[in-house]
């Protein structure tokens, strides 16, 4: 299983903070496809994608127990 | 208190802030402190509130500093950033550079400032008179208004 | 508490003139600290000694203050410095501008730290191991040992 | 009678912060080569001058009563 963490507009529109996928041997952009079918998150193509605390990019392939975050457009300072 | 790069979710004190950087090699500190504005475009934001994923912030505010010293190897950084409800003229973050001679804490400081807005994940949601957006750049253009996204924003 | 332009004999609070500028309508508040630096040139600093021409020099801040309106009229600007003898790591001036944008308080601050340097009659004596100067230009290379002027310095 | 205010390296050359002149009707040049004659302060070539807290320049001819500085080249910040 992959952890997948939600923030700001991304955890309001699902209504929660995380979701477990069973995704181990996919691509991120799959990932992305379940939480737009399936948690109603639409906004998700300005996303960029951390996997355990790292920027990596949609293609990169999972593994069980990797913490995926999808990063709305920052706003911080 | 050699927390160098810290995301807290209470008040910001500049003085600890700048503290961890003085040192006897440094003669100039510069700091940034961005504070909550009251008017943006003409709309009055009531409060804000501040989100972030707090282990990866604090490494990406991290990587800033090393970046630093690679640019400004005689530069000492800190940095705090606040999350959580902050009201007008709260403190949202402080920065501070050290370096021997004023030029670079200057530049060094302008640098993280600007690397804070591009990499940490770090969020923030305007409360307006009238309603609540996620701020999704830096120019402030694009709010993400809850649950509504404009098919620009989408496709755009 | 409303002394923007100031000269005091007393140790300068970082909080005290960063709270001079704090409003609603600003976003970023940029400050520059001066801090007594321990090594000029391989040269080891044991303290300095500040003397001003105070009213004078209070003016000069305050024009200081004025020419900054001028350049960025939506800045608001304090600055403090401190005269008498300090140590290594002692803050000697802080100066704070904030401004609705960060860039202008970047550039509003650095030009306010250059005309200080420029205009504020203000000097310092460094007190070495071995003598003790005071120092006649901002890079730092003219020293004027006391009672001992160099003949280079006085007609150069 | 015009008052002149010594600081720094002037003042300890002339071992006072402050000296009585008659200068007025004369321009401030008259005052540096009395500095320079009387109190023994040599590096006046580098210095600045204010009359009543303001800069001005060595030809200003002084009234009774004016505050002259001679301000050595500063090094505050």
């Amino acid at each position: 299983m992959v952890k997948v963490l939600l923030f700001a507009q991304f955890q309001e529109a699902a209504g929660r903070e995380s979701v477990e996928i069973d995704a181990a041997g996919h691509p991120i952009s799959h990932v992305k496809s379940v939480l737009k079918e399936n948690y109603g998150i639409l906004e998700l193509d300005d996303a960029n994608v951390a996997v355990n605390e790292e920027y990596t990019n949609m293609s990169t392939e999972l593994k069980d127990g990797d913490t995926v975050a999808f990063i709305p457009p920052v706003s911080g300072g | 208190m050699n927390n160098y790069f810290r995301i807290t979710d209470e008040f910001i004190s500049v003085e600890d802030v700048v503290n961890m950087v003085v040192r006897p090699e440094s003669g100039a500190v510069n700091t940034f402190i961005g504070t909550v504005r009251e008017f943006t475009k003409g709309k009055r934001t009531l409060y804000l509130h501040y989100d972030a994923y707090v282990p990866m912030a604090e490494k990406k505010l991290a990587q800033i500093g090393d970046e630093i010293q690679t640019k400004w190897p005689d530069a000492r950084v800190a940095i705090t950033h606040r999350i959580g409800e902050l009201h007008i003229s709260d403190i949202a973050v402080v920065i501070a550079v050290s370096t021997p001679h004023r030029a670079d804490s200057y530049d060094a400081s302008r640098y993280a400032i600007e690397r804070i807005k591009e990499i940490v994940p770090i969020w923030k949601k305007e409360h307006w008179e009238d309603g609540e957006s996620w701020i999704g750049d830096q120019l402030e253009t694009k709010a993400y208004p809850t649950g509504k996204p404009e098919e620009e924003d989408l496709y755009g």
